[in-house]
Formats: C-alpha cells, structure tokens, sequence
C-alpha cells in the first residue's frame, strides 16, 4: 500500500500571497507550496479555482529557499478571468508539479516563446544562467508589444543583446512571428537546444526549423488536462500523455506524433479538432 | 511474457493473459491503448462512449485521496459516430480483443451504441450501468435489476459479440444484480465500478470535485471489490472480471481467488504507468509456476473451496 | 482542553467535544472507557450488546489492509444482563455521556436491550443496525427502511433518552434509510458503519477471516463516509455523527464540512491510542481560532453553503 | 495516509521450516518472518492456523541474521491441536511482533517461570546473557518432571547451577510450586528485578512477593486477543490493554488493577470469570 502514493498529487490549499499585473492579458501570482517550489523549468502545476475550474500552469518561477512559487497566467476564459479576479489573501489549490520538465543540453542555448508561453522558458533561463552555460539566446514573440512579457527579466539573465523580440503589428522589435525571427536567428548562429513553448503552429515551426538545422529540440505542448497523473486519456498525442510524457518533448518523439503536432487535438470531450 | 499457463477464455474472447485495462483509463486513443497491450494486457476497453458528445464535467475531476483517487470525469467522450473512428483505428493496430464500454440513457440508447461499436469492429461491449456521478445513466440502472435486465436484454438482442456488465458497488446486494444481468443474457460481469465517495477541502470549506460526489478508486477499494466478486462467484455462473485496486500481482492472484477469471486496471496505471501490466502478468505466471498450476484458470474461485 | 468553541449539543445530550469513541472500540470496561474520556472525547459508545451472550466469531476477527481494518469479531457480547453491571461501573466514572450500543435480532430485543441499558444509566441509545457481517441483525435491518422504522419506533416508545441509529453504507441511497430512521423518531443517526470486504492470503488461497466477510473500516472508507455524511444531510434535519476513518483533526473538521455535529473514532485508536482523542481536539480548536468561528457548531454542514 | 500503518500487523504468510516435540504437550515451531525476528523478549505474535484459529504465542528464540523465529505451544485446545498435527512445509500466517516487551534493568534477575510460560523468559535468558548481566537465577515449575521444558538450555544460558526447578508431584527438583521456591531463593538472595510468567496464580503469588522483598518486578499477562493492536478491548484489564500496554505490566501497574489481576478476566463474550 505504501506504494499508492503520488506525493506531488495530493490537493494542497494556499494563500495568493502577490499578484501582480505584467501586461493588459497577463497576470502573475505568487504562493507558498513547498513540492512545487522543488519543480524543474518546464512542469506545471494544477491550480484551483475554488468553485471555478482547475487548470494547469507552468512554473514561471521559484524560491527553492522560500518555498514559494509563481505562475503568470493570460486572461482567456472563464478560470483565467476568475483567477485575474482574485486578490492577495484568497485561497486556490494546488497540486503538482507534473510532467517531466527540459532537457539541460550544455553550450548554447536558444529559447523561441510566444506570448504567455515564454513563461516557463523564463524558468528556464534563470536555471541556465545559474548553470552557466556558455550562452542563452531569446526569441518573445507576441502580437504587440504591450503583449510582450519578462522583457526586463530576461534581458538581466541572458544580456540584453541576447533577448530578442517580433511583434506582429511590428510595435517593438523586428515586424514578423517569432517563427521568422528564430530561423533568421539560427541561420546565422550555431546552437547545441532549442526550447520553444507557445502556440502549437509556432512550436511547430521552430521544431522544423531545428531539424533542418540539425539542432536538438524541445518543445513544450498543451493538451486538455484533466488528471494530469496520466490515467484519464484526455491529454494525450499519439501515444504520449502529454502530463506524464510530457508536457516536453523532443524532435524525435515529435516527428514520431508529426499527424498530430500542430494538426489537431482533442476537444474537452475527445473530438478531434484542427489546431 | 507469452506463457500457455497465462491464457484464457473469457466469454468467447481469447486473452493472452487474464489482465485488461479498466475503462475510462487512456482509452480514446489507438496508440495509448497500443501500449497498454503490448505490455502484456490481455485485452482492452475503451473509455466509455453515448450516443452524443459530451464534454463531461469542469475541472477538478480528479482528486486524491488517502489510499485512491475520486473522480468525476463526467463520461467525456465525443460521441459514438465520431469514436467509431477510434474503434477502427484501434483494431487496425492491436493484436487483443477491444473491448467498447457503452453508456446510455435509455435501453434503446444503449443498443444503438453498442451496434454501432460492434460495426466498427469491438470484440465484446461492456455494459456501463455502474458510472457513480452521471445521473440517469450508469448507476441509476446498474441499481435496479429491472431496469438492468431490459438494457442487457436489448443490447443481446442487436449484437453478436459477448456483452459484459459492469456492476456498482453502491447496492446493498450485488449478487442480486449480476444474476439479474445474467437472467438478461449478460455473458460476463465485471466488478466493480468506483465507489460514491466525496472529499472536501477545509480551508474553503467546498467539495473539491465540481460535480461535489465522485468515484472512489485504488487501494482503498480493492478489498470491497473481492468481496463483490466473491459474493458473485457464489450466485452466476458466467465469467466474472475483477476490478478495483489491483496494484500488484498479489491483488490479482487475489481477485481471481475469489472467483474473477480475469482482472481490469485502472488506477494503477498513474502509479506504474503501462508497465503495470507487465509486472501483474510476470507476477501471476510466476506463482503459477511455483505453486504448480499449469493454468491460470486452475486458481479462479479457488477461495470458495477452502 | 476545555474549550467553549468545542461544546456541542447533541440530541439533548451536552458534549465537551464533538468527538465521540466509537463502538466496539475499547467499549467494554469502565476504566478504558474512561481513559478515552479523558483524552478529551466529548462521549463514549459502549461495545454492541444484545439481549444473551454472544462469543462472535473464531479469529482470525481483524485483517490489516491496504489502508485500513477489516474486522469480523461477530459481536461478541456479555449480554445485556450482564452488562448492566459494566455499564454502571462506567456511569459511576465517566464524567461525559455514556451511550450504550445495542443490537437484536427483532425489533423486540433491540427495545428490551435499549430499555435494560438506559434503566442501568445509559444516558442515550445507538441502534446498531448495521453491523455488516452478522447474519439477521446489523445490516439486514439497516438495509430495509420499514424494518428499520419499526425497531426506532419500538425503541423510542421504551425509552425517554435519545435514540442515535448508525447506518450502514452498504445500501443503494443511505439518505433515504436515514429519512426512514428520522421519520420513525431517531434523535440523531450515525454514519457510518464498516463496509462490506474481504481478504484472502493467496499462500493457502483462503479468506483470512474465519467469517470470511468482514467490515472495512479506517482511511480507505473515509471518502465514502464523508459522501454519505453530505448526503443524508440533505435529506433530514437531526444531528449526524460523523464515522468513518477520522484519523486527523483534519478528518474531523471534513466530516463537521459535510455535515456531522460530531465524529467518531475507531480504527485510529489501533494506531495512535486514546490519545488521538486529545490531538483531534486540539486541531478542531485551532482551526476554528483561525478560522474566527466562535462556536464548531458554525462548520456544520459549511460545505453545502458554498 | 502515510500515517495509517502498523507495518507489523501485517498478515504474512509463512512456511513451518522445523516442529520439533518438546515434551508430552509441548512443540516448538520455527519459521522465517523478518519482522518477528527483531522483536524483544516478552513480545508475542499472533499465529494463524489456517482454516482453524488465530492464537497469541509469546516469542520463544529469534536468530536475527537469518531472519528466524521459534515459538513454543503447549496442546491445549483446537487451535494448538491443529497446530501440533501441522507439519515442515506448512503454511501458517503471521503477524506481530506485538505488546511491550521485559524492561532490561542491570544487576541480578530472578526469572519465574511456570509451564510454556518459560517460553518468553528463555528468549529473556538469552538476552541477559548476551548483556553479561552479574546474574540470572531462573525457577521452573511444572506438574511433574516429564513438563519441565528448555532446562539445558537454560543452564547453557545461566549456570547449571542457577536453575531451579519445582515440580508438584516432586518427580523432579524440590516438591511443590515455583511460587513457594521462589519465596525461599529471594528470602536468601536479594535481586534486582524479577521477571515471571505462567498461571496468574503463581505470577500473582511471585509479584506479592517481590513487593514485600521491595524488588521491582514484571510480569507476562495472558488475556484473550482478538485485534492485537489495541482496538477491540477483548483483552483488557483495568485501563490497560493486555495486547497494546502490556502483555508485560510492572508491579506498580498490577497494583493498579490488584482487583482484577489473578482474580478476573474476560471470557469471549466480555463476562467475568474467575482466574
Ligand atoms: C501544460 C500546460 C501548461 C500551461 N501553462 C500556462 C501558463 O503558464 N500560463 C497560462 O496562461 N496558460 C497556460 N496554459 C493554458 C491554460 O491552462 C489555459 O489557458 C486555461 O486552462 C484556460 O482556461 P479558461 O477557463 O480561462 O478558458 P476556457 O475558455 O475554458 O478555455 C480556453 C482554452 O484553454 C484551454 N484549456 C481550458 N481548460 C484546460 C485544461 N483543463 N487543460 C488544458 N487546456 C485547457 C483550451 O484549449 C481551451 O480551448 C497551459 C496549459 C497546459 C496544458
Ligand atoms: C500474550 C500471550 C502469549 C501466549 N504465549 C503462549 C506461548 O508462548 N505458548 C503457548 O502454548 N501458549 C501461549 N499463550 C496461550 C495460547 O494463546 C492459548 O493456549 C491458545 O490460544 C489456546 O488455543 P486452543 O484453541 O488450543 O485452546 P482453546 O480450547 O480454544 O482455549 C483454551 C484457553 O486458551 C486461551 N485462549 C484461546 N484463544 C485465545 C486467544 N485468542 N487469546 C488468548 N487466549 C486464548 C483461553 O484462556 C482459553 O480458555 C499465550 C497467550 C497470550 C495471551
Ligand atoms: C479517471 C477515471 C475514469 C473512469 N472512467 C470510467 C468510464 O468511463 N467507464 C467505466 O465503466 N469506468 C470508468 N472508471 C472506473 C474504472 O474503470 C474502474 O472500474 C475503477 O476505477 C476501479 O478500478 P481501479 O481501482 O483499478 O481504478 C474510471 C475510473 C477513473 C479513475
Ligand atoms: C474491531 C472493530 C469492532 C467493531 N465493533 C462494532 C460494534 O460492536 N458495533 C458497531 O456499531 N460498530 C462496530 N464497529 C464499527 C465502528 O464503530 C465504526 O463504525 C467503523 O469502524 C468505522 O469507523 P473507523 O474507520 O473510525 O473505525 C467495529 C469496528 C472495528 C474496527
Ligand atoms: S491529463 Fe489525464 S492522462 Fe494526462
Ligand atoms: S486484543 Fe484487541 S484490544 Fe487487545
């Protein structure tokens, strides 16, 4: 019996102790949780909204000393908006963190996030920049510049020269995706990872770009969650459980699933809908 | 692990071992259930489909608790007419029986499901009328051995594969209602479904689950569940399919002690991952081998006889 | 531990706690029921007693599970003659409620039992009525509502202290058996009894205990019996008491969530002795100070309100 | 729920490796059980014969190293008949060890030990040697001479010498009770602790006398178990567990419950009957 024990998914309730407004859609909130303030660049975690929803959220940032834990959530929905909503003092749940976090590769390091989706390469940079690698570069991308977030952050961690920005609407940094930006990127500089996480059709595109370049790649997916302990089927691809498996994988276990990456995904009731 | 001593026939199927993944566990996918069976499963269900699409319940619908997990996932499934797609791709790739589980909200519901399944290729049904949190459907039938009767009785009627019923916990006499289902037709009972169980978190003072009652699954419920099967061993003499908390080699040996002729997984499954399979097989042949029986069938209500 | 936070009123009866030992626990002797008295529990329930001595069954009586106890101990009593004398001991000690357990196999013996116990000093009755592995009493009478209605109705006609009756889980819908209880004159109805399992040693392939079946009780049941709390408090307006793998204050408060006026205890004694008592207590305390209630009879049923 | 484990209440099932016939009515069983095997002298199990009872048995030898345990069963009823018909290869469950164990105090012991009851105070022997205790005298009785069990192996432990017996029919050793030899070793020698177990009589007779000596003094009580653990209150006496508290109690504890000890116990249905 001792052995029926998933630690990590035991329902813990915790205190917002900051909340803080990052950009007109996104919103970061920081709580004590002493398991996920262990977690790796690149898991998430399931957080409650008490009489809401529960959704998962990567891990944008800890305090391994503190015990504390941030994610940066985009207002898209329901739980998102709820969550928004909610102030310094209220209670959520918590568990996790799940899934298997980024491969650490040494040497030089590039990073491709759209929109809220640079948040847990944000994470990661902080880890690598402590690992000293020898360089981290930074691809944001997002539709306008009001959207682009962690700027300052990621600059004091990676150099400012070594962040780099797109915005669709071209309102900072180069006009174009992201996508565009981290080929031009890799054509002219040699990297020994790419991490990406955003938009399937971006990631997507970064992964194709990396084997053309012959680049080991890693991207970070989403999938309905609903257990997030790998039983309930809702998140997989191919044969992956996005929580379990995932939510990283690399190029090869993505060109394994290429029908599915970026093509379709279950809907919350297991249709497949186009991505 | 491809043992003669592991085989058995189950109601017409032919397993390679007496081990299948329980409903609602990875079951929409083909790969998923791939994997499953190429750790050694001897058969799979699907997760189980309705007529309709249906989006199940909001977030959390799973929750952990001492020794198992609730849930109330709320039947997600996409539908019968799009899952046949599923059901075909899944036979294309596996070489075990699959298995459907079909829900419904009415006897007629149930047949037209189940038809469907088996035109798109599942080897058997399995007659979910034991699902804890949907209203009308699963328990609310799985209760009333009337009731019961009527849904297996249309569903033989319009299949010709071996239909299982799958039975809840949550009545004060199973056996009743298993020999109701086999009256009916029933060609195999599996037992058990999750238990009504419910947790509530403290500091907000809510039940955590949106649908507030779930199903209770795991450990903490195996040893209800061989009690079930063992009642039932002594009231039908169709296969039974033990379900609930089986974790290890030991609790399947257990199961089929008391009378299943195989057993299902489910919650293990987040614990082991499909691997479990392989340890629960390996682990039956072995006390086969040491205990002398040359087949798996020899052990199967052994307990009765002591 | 005396805090004005924790008293409760109970069907009449004042308690310094709402935590309760429960029956069959230790409840045989003055000085073990008194030992958990003052450990801090608010009352005492004696060990089920019946009309003539009963020596339950051979053992092995108790198997040690996943997350829990499967007891089958077949309600070995003195009789209820006898008994007088253990409960008077106990009155002439205890500072808290005694509440005498009975069982019968009629309606009859349970009201002459209940009539001989409160004549010795009982200050209330808990009908056991569910007793799952006793044949004819226990569950067989808790499982039919008109059974059941008529041995409350005997037993309140017999008696002037109030009548708690404690509900099986082993049922289709407990809140209707409890409307049932309620209807015919139960002062208070207690959730729950242990639920119906068994264990068998795959070694020599027999059940473990010699009944066979047994109760499961502890954190394995905890889930089920926080469900049924929340359920039959939607349906009857008299106190519940809690039962059911209360291992932690935690416990306690989630039970009080659902909608228990107090808790009992039984399988944690085995692993923390009687002075669980004390830290449950405790903790029910502090939450409430943290939380800013004034009174535990603000949690009750909190859970339905959010 | 981690908290929920009595790891030692464990059902294991076991395989008798050796039953060896100790007198007219008494055997000795040996089997393998690990847990078991690091229990202290005092300690009981709880053994199952299949199909037939479950019966405390106090812990007779331990080999440690090899993880194996004897006990010593005198045939008195159903259970301990089965048990005696059961052969090498057997299976019996097991579970335990259970209760409080001897308290080892320094200096010089006097063991009091009637019928099987010399069971557990052998294993204490044996313990004591192993601490170089300044001395152990240990007192045997029995009916007659032919019962008198494990007498060289206790003089291997203790001295040839500092073995004496007591039969009532006088067949061997001085006629009479253990408790009456007993009076005369302690009105010669001055202890520092007694230990007994055997009838309650006689360990009532050995505590009565240790307290007027002034000699602090245990004793192994015998009460029905049904749970072992503490839970179902068949073996009480007074406040204490027999099974949980006990099965050894100091005379300061007996005095406690002088009105039940070697006057009263619980039958299987909870009456009274005399001792
Ligand atoms: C592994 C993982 C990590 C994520 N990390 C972040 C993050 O760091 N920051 C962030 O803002 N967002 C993150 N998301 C996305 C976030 O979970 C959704 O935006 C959120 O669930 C939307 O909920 P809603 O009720 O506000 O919107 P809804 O209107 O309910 O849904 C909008 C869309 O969000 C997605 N979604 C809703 N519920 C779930 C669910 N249970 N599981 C998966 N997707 C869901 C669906 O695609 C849905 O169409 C992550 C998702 C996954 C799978
Ligand atoms: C802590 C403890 C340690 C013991 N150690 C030993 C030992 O090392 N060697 C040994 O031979 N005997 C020991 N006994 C006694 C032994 O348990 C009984 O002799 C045995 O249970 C008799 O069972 P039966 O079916 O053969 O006899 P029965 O005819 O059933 O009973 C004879 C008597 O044995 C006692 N007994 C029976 N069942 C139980 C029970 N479940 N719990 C307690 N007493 C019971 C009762 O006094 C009963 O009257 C010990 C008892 C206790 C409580
Ligand atoms: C997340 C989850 C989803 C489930 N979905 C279904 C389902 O769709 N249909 C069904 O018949 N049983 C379903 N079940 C019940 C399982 O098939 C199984 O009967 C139960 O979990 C007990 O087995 P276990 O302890 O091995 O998990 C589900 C269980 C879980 C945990
Ligand atoms: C060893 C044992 C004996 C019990 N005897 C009785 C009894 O005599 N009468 C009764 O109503 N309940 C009896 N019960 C049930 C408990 O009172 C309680 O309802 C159940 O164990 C669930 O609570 P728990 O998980 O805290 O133990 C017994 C339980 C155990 C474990
Ligand atoms: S969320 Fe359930 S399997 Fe991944
Ligand atoms: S044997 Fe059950 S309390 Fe001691």
């Amino acid at each position: 019996m001792s052995a029926w024990l998933i630690a990590a998914n035991k329902h813990r309730a915790t205190r917002i102790l900051d909340a803080e407004v990052i950009s007109p859609t996104v919103k970061t909130f920081t709580f004590k949780d002493k398991l996920c303030a262990k977690a790796k660049p690149g898991q998430f975690l399931m957080l409650w909204i008490p009489g809401v929803d529960e959704i998962p959220l990567s891990i944008y940032d800890v305090n391994r000393e503190k015990g504390l834990i941030s994610v940066a959530v985009k207002r898209v929905g329901e739980a998102t908006k709820a969550l928004h909503d909610m102030k310094t003092g209220d209670w959520i749940g918590v568990r996790g963190p799940f899934g298997n976090g980024f491969t650490f590769k040494g040497g030089k390091a590039l990073l491709v996030g759209g929109g809220v989706g640079i948040a847990p390469l944000t994470f990661l940079a902080k880890e690598l920049a402590v690992q000293k690698i020898s360089r981290t570069v930074v691809v944001v991308g997002a539709k306008t510049g009001k959207e682009l977030i962690f700027l300052d952050k990621l600059k004091r961690l990676c150099g400012e020269k070594n962040v780099l920005a797109a915005t669709e609407d071209g309102s900072y940094g180069v006009k174009g995706l992201a996508s565009t930006l981290t080929e031009s990127v890799m054509t002219k500089e040699k990297f020994d990872a790419v991490y990406t996480c955003g938009p399937e059709p971006m990631t997507r595109v970064v992964l194709d770009c990396a084997e053309r370049f012959g680049v080991y790649a890693e991207a970070s997916l989403e999938r309905i969650m609903r257990c997030a302990i790998g039983i309930c089927g809702s998140c997989t691809i191919g044969g992956y459980r996005v929580c379990r498996d995932g939510p990283i994988f690399n190029i090869n276990q993505l060109k394994s699933v290429k029908n599915e990456f970026g093509v379709w995904k279950r809907d919350f009731n297991g249709r497949r809908i186009p991505i | 692990m491809n043992s003669e001593r592991l085989k058995v026939e189950l109601a017409g199927l032919s397993l390679v071992s007496p081990t299948m993944l329980a409903s609602g566990i990875l079951g929409y996918s083909a790969e998923t259930l791939k994997n499953v069976a190429e750790n050694g499963a001897g058969a799979v269900v699907t997760k189980s489909v309705g007529l309709k699409p249906r989006s199940g319940y909001a977030n959390p619908t799973v929750v952990h608790v001492a020794c198992g997990l609730i849930n109330a996932v709320g039947l997600p499934n996409p539908g019968i007419d799009e899952f046949t797609r599923d059901i075909k791709e899944a036979k294309a790739v596996l070489k075990v029986p699959l298995v459907a589980s079909v829900y419904g909200f009415s006897a007629e519901e149930y047949m037209v499901v189940a038809e469907k399944a088996v035109e798109a290729g599942a080897d058997a049904i399995e007659l979910n009328v034991s699902c804890p949190h949907v209203k009308e459907t699963g328990a609310e039938i799985g209760q009333n051995p009337n009731v019961l009767a009527e849904v297996v009785r249309k569903v033989k009627g319009a299949v010709d594969k071996p239909v299982f019923v799958k039975l809840s916990p949550n009545v004060a006499d199973i056996s009743e209602i298993a020999e109701a289902a086999v009256k009916a037709g029933a060609d195999a009972i599996t037992a058990i479904n999750t238990v009504k169980a419910m947790a509530i978190d403290i500091e907000t003072t809510r039940p955590i689950l949106s649908n507030k009652r779930g199903g209770l699954s795991g450990p903490a419920i195996k040893p209800i569940a061989v009690r079930c099967v063992y009642d039932i061993y002594e009231r039908v003499r169709v296969p039974i399919i033990g379900c609930g908390g089986v974790t290890s080699w030991q609790d399947a040996v257990e199961f089929m002690l008391a009378g299943a002729s195989a057993v299902q997984i489910g919650t293990a499954v987040a614990l082991k991952g499909p691997s479990i399979f392989r340890s629960v097989v390996r682990g039956i042949d072995a006390y086969l081998r040491k205990k002398g029986f040359r087949s798996v069938k020899e052990i199967v209500g052994l307990a009765h006889r002591s």
